[in-house]
């Protein structure tokens, strides 16, 4: 399923309706069908990060995964090292311009459906270099973000609470629009 | 043999050598030599730091040698002209100088001449400007 | 006519085993190297720059995340740096206190560097045994200031905060309980024959290289050379305390590995002595020294080097007088220690040059800075 | 209970005989019966075991591992390859086409042809070969050209070098598998599977065969490529080693392919020197086939408690102590064999 | 012997495989985080005297505040923390004068929505013109009154202390 790249005319699903996450879904050649809700329900329990730490944001994600904030119990402590087998690309550290190209290049090497999770301030908006001349000011800027993690570095817990986030938004688009599930009230 | 001791034999040695408040300001021109005796005839074996200040009007370039097991330090600054940015490189005298230099040039601009491989180190190839220069303009990613 | 040919494989910015976005251009003949080229900067963060239009006290956040496995070490170095051009003599309960937060930083970047050691060799359970230990010391060290591997805790003249009450006896738990798990550490990952058999031997530093090429730290004494400042230049309070510095004798990456293991012994003697002298000290001791509000150093330079958990840790900070550094710049032994990565990979198959990048210890946001 | 499947077996053979349908077909059909069986007991069991080795993994290292999805976590293989089933199977550009396509099916071929001839209990094998032992080695080794055929096929440089890791670890631990297996030939006389697991009545073939266990065992570790022999697959060298560019589905079969085949050598390693169906000290209480069934786990657990303690091992020491150890240990084991039973068969045994 | 470490890691495994697991269960059980954490920011509206400190202090720019003048008394306009700039390392919550500015033990501030990331504590409308004006004469109209009374009491204190002079 080669993603086809349109031109800047309308898509036709722009026509069918404006809600903005079934358009998004749609273009991201996702099919609604029963089937993907199905499917969606087998893909939510079992997502495999790709190990792309950057900077210190890697070392909370091996914490994540380590015996204290076990991601095991989800399921979801497999690291694929290779981008072929990951769904979700959690971009931990500083992107620098030197490395942009190449986190452009991994994305598009996933194969569909993926996701991206911003982890830390430098990967959601380049943080505390933003003023730097060789860093690039936020993930969204190189590729689609589904879920930011705040915290510089956050903790494992909030990694576990970013992609618990990202299994209900896998589970159901529309849970985008309201507010993002908490475990502490 | 204490560091100021050693300094003020140098400087009885090399006449244009002064002494500020612990460094030792060495001409451009015998760089090369301050720094082959101090090696050889002091044993000061290691260069432990080497970095460059970009002064506006003059470059200087500071060098940190220390001797190892024993510890004591001495420190040697040097001022090169601005435009022409061009100073000895002491690879061969300690080669812990090599990736310092290459840092050094790639952020600052000074060329290090008869240094083996002077290509940038950090940023890349194709970078334009020195970042750490006073007068390098760049556009922040704040929004 | 058979012909064999060079086989240039990329252990790209993005690969398991070299510690964050290092780049090892390898130029392969069959399994053995031929050629390493290393490729760095996708780190490059240009801290040295922000610092120049950030106050003295803003750069210490900055200085956590140059090496973020043992930020107060940096802390430490950094505002000693200071506090020398500024002349500040810090009070003894604030040297006892950053003694013992330094100690426990290099535990915690020692503890990640075996784990990732033994991870990089292939066993997954000697990664996770440090890790346990790790959280212990991230938990006390978020109740003494509030996050988990960025600390800002130092300030010029002192620290941020006291140690707070539920530090005590936490720390003693964790001082009883150490030594055995080293034990656990030696007998999972040292002792293992297997692993010994991929580190004996593997690319040997000689001490006269090793001198030339600047090396310091752990990848220093394993090549038989006694060089710890805490010894050689005592800065601080550490010539108050008595604690052996383990050298290596053939250092091969065995010894460099065994070196930190050492280590982690000796500095949980330090942490038990300065934790005593802590808690003999009077009432009336006053923690931190008296700072203007505004930190404004006199006109001049300074070059002040600490014992980093990598190695030698400078920091040359300038001041022209105002309220901004005019110039910092931080030696990193990281930088220094990888300088001589293609001379100790060649020879040897890829599988060793996995072990040789893990035995140097190298931290991705200290190498690039 | 004892004989509960071959009851089965018996009766519906019956029933098909009654039918009145000629002899050929109820035969093909009785075995296709068993085959099936057989085929879906092993894929049950190969997802089975990826929970089994989470959990134990997780375990070993003060954490619970699966737990959330599913009663105590044990839909979460199910939900894995449900999710590896719907991804998108990309294909390299240059890679060729067919062999990187045939490889994942094919590799599931040779764990499951063995099990047509293991027996899982007295007299349960679904084909009862009088050569079992030699067709088992001869199948064992053909999984190699499979992993060559994806190293080489997905035009990538990581799996390449995996491809060449996978043929010279496969085809060098052959010949120890082979030789520790020929001490216990030499005692019973009989490749038939069935018989050396009846011969080991008396006593069971470890105690007769330690050393040639113990070679066995290493070998067979080593022939399904896992720690401390994953060379292939050496996470922090070769990223992924021959499978780096298989994604979706192609990359389950792999996945799964190396359970079965080490469950393929833990059967191997039940039948021939932990006795077979053979209950311990008479306990002849638990049915021959549940004593099967607890020693294969017994030897899976011992092959995944191995696989998180140790280091990984170096291609050329993997090459030398299998050159060099293996071989001449297992040599020397055929000798010793071979004189004790002279031996005894002079003393009269 | 050859084996003996391999025993010994063995039986280190064993250990582990039966010992105690320390996994804090996140989202059921909560890890009971210490005074100091710096996690999500709690700010108090009325102890803020809207002095910029907290401004100043932050390495990175992060807190946005304005304030609007009326009737000599500060009124902070809008106050807002953008957390995706933030180093998290509480040189503002230490710089705080009056306290206002802390932390609050909660660390979950993950979001769908870029938008949605920056913390707005105060955000309110600059008054419109004649609202102020009217503020102004009443200050102004309470301003007297204090002086009045404030003249009245001068005036009775000065009595008391001439009797007390007198008597």
């Amino acid at each position: 399923m080669e993603v086809n790249k349109q031109s800047k005319e309308q898509h036709p699903i722009e026509t069918m309706t404006d809600d903005p996450v079934i358009q998004e879904q749609v273009k991201r050649t996702i099919a609604l069908a029963p089937l993907e809700k199905l499917l969606n329900q087998s893909r939510a329990h079992s997502i495999w990060p790709m190990t792309f730490g950057l900077a210190c944001c890697a070392i909370e994600m091996m914490a994540a995964g380590g015996p204290r904030f076990d991601l095991a119990r989800f399921g979801y402590e497999v690291f694929r090292p290779s981008p072929r087998q990951a769904d979700v690309m959690i971009v931990a550290g500083t992107i620098t311009k030197k490395m942009a190209p190449y986190i452009k290049r991994i994305y598009d090497q996933m194969p569909e459906p993926k996701w991206v999770m911003a982890m830390g301030s430098c990967a959601m908006s380049g943080g505390p270099f933003v003023d730097s001349y060789s860093v690039v000011p936020g993930t969204d800027k190189l590729v689609p973000v589904d879920v930011y993690v705040p915290g510089c570095p956050p903790r494992p817990d909030a990694l576990t609470q970013g992609l618990l986030l990202l299994k209900d938004k896998i589970r159901d688009p529309k849970v985008v629009e309201n507010e993002p599930w908490k475990a502490i009230k | 043999m204490e560091s100021n001791q050693v300094m003020k034999q140098i400087k009885e040695k090399y006449q244009q050598v002064e002494i500020l408040d612990n460094h030792l300001l060495v001409p451009e021109t015998d760089i090369k030599a301050v720094m082959k005796e101090l090696r050889d005839a002091y044993g000061y074996n290691v260069l432990s730091n080497e970095t460059a200040v970009d002064y506006q009007e003059y470059f200087e370039v500071i060098y940190n040698i220390c001797r190892v097991p024993e510890g004591d330090m001495i420190n040697i600054k040097v001022k090169i002209d601005r435009e022409k940015a061009e100073i000895p490189s002491v690879v061969d005298i300690w080669p812990s100088a090599g990736w310092q230099e290459r840092e050094i040039f790639d952020l600052l601009g000074i060329r290090f001449t008869d240094h083996p491989d002077m290509r940038r180190i950090l940023l890349e190839d194709d970078f334009e400007g020195h970042p750490l220069r006073r007068d390098f303009k760049w556009v922040g990613g704040r929004d | 006519m058979l012909k064999t040919q060079e086989f240039t494989l990329n252990m790209g910015p993005q690969h398991p085993a070299t510690h964050g976005v290092f780049r090892l251009l390898l130029h392969l003949d069959g399994e053995t190297v031929v050629k390493a080229e290393p490729i760095m900067g996708y780190l490059h963060r240009g801290i040295e720059k922000l610092a120049e239009s950030r106050t003295y006290t803003q750069v210490i956040p900055y200085t956590d995340r140059l090496d973020y496995l043992a930020a107060m070490l940096n802390n430490l170095g950094y505002v000693q740096t200071v506090e020398k051009l500024m002349g500040i003599e810090v009070p003894e309960r604030a040297e006892y206190v950053r003694v013992i937060v330094s100690e426990m930083s290099r535990l915690a970047s020692h503890c990640l560097a075996t784990g990732a050691y033994a991870l990089d060799l292939g066993a997954f359970t000697g990664f996770m045994f440090p890790f346990r230990e790790r959280e212990k010391l991230m938990d006390m060290f978020e109740m003494i200031c509030g996050s988990r591997m960025t600390f800002n805790y130092m300030r010029i003249g002192g620290v941020a905060d006291d140690l707070p009450e539920e530090f005590y006896p936490a720390i003693k738990k964790f001082l009883k309980e150490f030594p055995a798990c080293v034990d656990e550490y030696d007998g999972l990952i040292t002792g293992n024959e297997i692993f010994q058999a991929r580190t004996k031997g593997v690319s040997v530093l000689s001490s006269k290289k090793a001198i030339q090429y600047g090396m310091s730290g752990p990848v220093l004494r394993a090549s038989g050379i006694n060089y710890d400042l805490r010894k050689k230049r005592p800065y601080g309070v550490y010539d108050k305390f008595d604690f052996e510095v383990p050298v290596g004798e053939n250092g091969d990456c065995f010894d460099r590995y065994n070196c930190r293991v050492l280590e982690m012994r000796q500095s949980h003697r330090i942490i038990e002595q300065a934790l005593e002298r802590l808690q003999e000290l009077p009432e009336e001791e006053p923690l931190n020294a008296k700072v203007p509000k505004v930190i404004k150093p006199p006109k001049g330079e300074v070059y002040h080097e600490i014992e980093g958990a990598k190695g030698v840790l400078g920091y040359n900070v300038i001041s022209d007088g105002t309220v901004n550094p005019y110039r910092v710049h931080v030696r990193r032994p990281s930088f220094i220690n990888l300088s001589l990565i293609d001379e100790m990979c060649r020879g040897w198959k890829v599988a060793d040059v996995v072990a040789i990048i893990g035995s140097l210890d190298i931290v991705l946001g200290e190498v690039d800075c | 209970m004892e004989n509960l499947f071959t009851n089965l077996a018996g009766s519906l053979r019956a029933a098909l005989e009654s039918t009145g349908l000629p002899a050929i077909l109820t035969d093909t059909s009785m075995t296709m019966v068993k085959l099936t069986a057989i085929l879906v007991f092993i894929l049950l069991n190969a997802l089975w075991l990826v929970y089994m080795e989470r959990k134990v993994a997780g375990y070993i290292q003060f954490r619970p591992g699966p737990n959330r999805v599913g009663p105590k976590g044990l839909l979460q293989t199910t939900a894995d390859i449900g999710k590896l089933m719907s991804k998108e199977v990309v294909i390299p550009k240059q890679a060729d086409k067919v062999l990187f396509l045939l490889a994942p099916a094919l590799v599931f071929a040779p764990p499951l042809m063995v099990f047509a001839v293991v027996p899982f209990g007295e007299n349960m094998a679904a084909i009862d070969m009088n050569i079992g032992l030699f067709y088992f080695l001869a199948v064992a080794s053909l999984s190699t050209v499979i992993f060559w055929m994806a190293g080489w096929s997905s035009n990538n440089k990581y799996s390449l070098l995996g491809g060449m890791r996978v043929v010279a670890q496969m085809v060098s631990y052959e010949l120890p598998l082979v030789l520790s297996i020929l001490g216990v030939v030499m005692i019973t006389g009989t490749l038939n599977i069935s018989e050396i697991v009846r011969s080991q009545q008396g006593i069971w073939f470890i105690f007769a065969q330690p050393l040639a266990f113990l070679i066995f065992f290493i070998a067979g570790v080593a022939e399904c490529n896992r720690a401390p022999f994953d060379l292939a697959e050496g996470e922090s060298e070769l990223v992924a080693g021959p499978f780096t560019e298989y994604s979706g589905m192609g990359f389950a079969m792999f996945f799964l392919a190396e359970y079965a085949s080490a469950l393929v050598i833990s059967f191997m390693c039940a039948i021939l020197f932990l006795g077979g169906w053979l209950a311990p000290f008479g306990m002849t209480f638990i049915p021959g086939w549940i004593w099967m069934f607890l020693k294969v786990y017994l030897v899976m657990f011992l092959i995944m408690w191995i696989r998180w303690t140790y280091p990984r091992i170096r291609v050329d020491q993997l090459m030398g102590f299998g050159w060099k150890v293996l071989v001449p240990l297992s040599l020397a084991n055929i000798f010793v064999t071979g004189l004790v039973m002279k031996i005894f068969k002079m003393l009269g045994w | 012997m050859f084996g003996e470490g391999l025993i010994k890691g063995l039986t280190i495994t064993w250990k582990s495989l039966i010992g105690k697991k320390i996994t804090v269960l996140y989202p059921d059980e909560i890890y009971s985080l210490p005074d100091r954490f710096h996690g999500k920011f709690r700010f108090d509206k009325d102890a803020c005297i809207s002095c910029g400190m907290c401004v100043r202090a932050c390495p990175n720019k992060v807190i946005t505040l304005e304030t609007e003048k009326v009737a000599k008394k500060k009124r902070i306009l809008k106050y807002e923390m953008d957390i995706k700039y933030c180093l998290f390392c509480g040189l503002c919550v230490e710089s705080c004068p009056k306290d206002a500015l802390g932390y609050e033990k909660d660390f979950e501030m993950c979001q769908y929505k870029w938008e949605k990331l920056p913390m707005v504590f105060v955000d309110e409308e600059p008054l419109p013109a004649e609202e102020k004006e009217r503020l102004e004469e009443e200050a102004k109209k309470a301003a007297e009154a204090k002086k009045a009374a404030q003249e009245a009491a001068k005036a009775k204190a000065a009595e008391d202390a001439s009797q007390g002079k007198e008597g």
